[in-house]
């Protein structure tokens, strides 16, 4: 499937802010495995939560064209 | 009061929203730029946000403060943007019957935004610059003996 | 900054007063006055110190936080006279370098200033007047059951 | 001895304030046993600290004519 992404932080340094990423599958793993592939950097960080429409997403959760899809790395807020 | 702003933060405002006649008991908590880190002189820090998802995660984060804690009242303010040393990061407050209860409110809210809240810092020191928290803890070797 | 005032306590005031470039964070704790107490409508409150010894007491509490917490700095501010509800009666602040200690010391600091300083609060209720904490518990005969 | 007190909150409501109390023996225990006998609704009350020279003092506290005493009914600050 098709999706568009966005990045903050570090991943957004990473990946360039936001990208079109086509790959195969439907969910979160499958999201996964094909940016570590496009980006073998993200591999490298502390953490990377996927967000999919404003909420952190587990691997299992099935993806649609249209979802708002985050990428999100470790959080330092405050 | 949940706010994202590239302002300075108004903690006398962050406060009187929080108040509450009924209450005897207000806690704030200021988080601040420090002037370095790692022994390093910060020069400045830059936070970015993900705006609509910070306020929402945040939200969840008060609503469960609410059912641990009778708050009657709070708010919370996290500025964005290039911060200098000194400067106000975040300011959450909470007001409350007794003081016990304020502290532990307050202390759980910044606990978990910290934790849980995306909102991402850099800090820029005079040699370099570094996403915080984003790489694995590397061992300092310089400081291995 | 140790202060026993009849004015209006400045919060703000209060809070730059314990802050420091090298801090992280800083807690804040407001006692205000609540609008009821015992159920009862409270009309004001009068304050009154010992206040040469009030502020020694203080003294002695902070430092004793000094000890068990490194603060980089504090400050604290008690109303004195007469007071309406949601009036600020105290203010304690403090900042240190990371947050868990500035939630610690500042709770340490009012816990303590409320066992052990010489300041006397009377509630006056619409249909009385009360010392607050002079008589032992007395136990509500009309709520034991 | 001859001593001069000052008192505060419910203390000084139940003195009057300022007084000048004479008492057999020397110590706190002694000045205590003086007030309470001359003013019982002090014994009411849920604590009563004595300060002398502006710290808590213990019944074995030795006082001198010219010491700054001061009773402390219970504290309610903050």
């Amino acid at each position: 499937m098709k999706v568009r992404i966005k990045a903050y932080g570090i991943a957004r340094d990473i990946t360039g802010g936001t990208l079109d990423l086509e790959f195969d599958g439907q969910t979160v793993a499958h999201l996964r495995k094909s940016l570590y592939e496009r980006y073998p950097a993200l591999s490298g960080l502390a953490s990377m939560m996927v967000a999919v429409n404003q909420q952190y997403a587990g691997n299992e959760v099935a993806l649609h064209a249209d979802d708002e899809i985050v990428l999100i790395p470790p959080v330092s807020g405050g | 009061m949940i706010k994202i702003t590239e302002k300075t933060i108004d903690v006398q405002k962050v406060i009187e929203t929080a108040s509450s006649l009924g209450a005897g008991a207000v806690n704030v908590f200021i988080g601040t730029v420090r002037n370095h880190a790692h022994n390093k002189n910060v020069v400045w820090l830059e936070y970015e946000a993900y705006e609509a998802m910070a306020v929402a995660e945040t939200r969840k984060i008060i609503d469960d403060a609410a059912g641990r804690w009778p708050l009657l009242g709070w708010a919370v303010s996290h500025r964005i943007g290039t911060l200098k040393p000194g400067e106000v990061a975040v300011a959450v407050a909470v007001s409350t019957k007794h003081r016990k209860e304020s502290f532990e409110a307050c202390q759980f809210i910044i606990d978990r935004l910290k934790e849980h809240v995306p909102i991402f810092k850099k800090e820029v020191f005079e040699d370099g610059e570094e996403w915080v928290g984003a790489r694995p803890e590397a061992q300092p070797t310089a400081q291995l003996n």
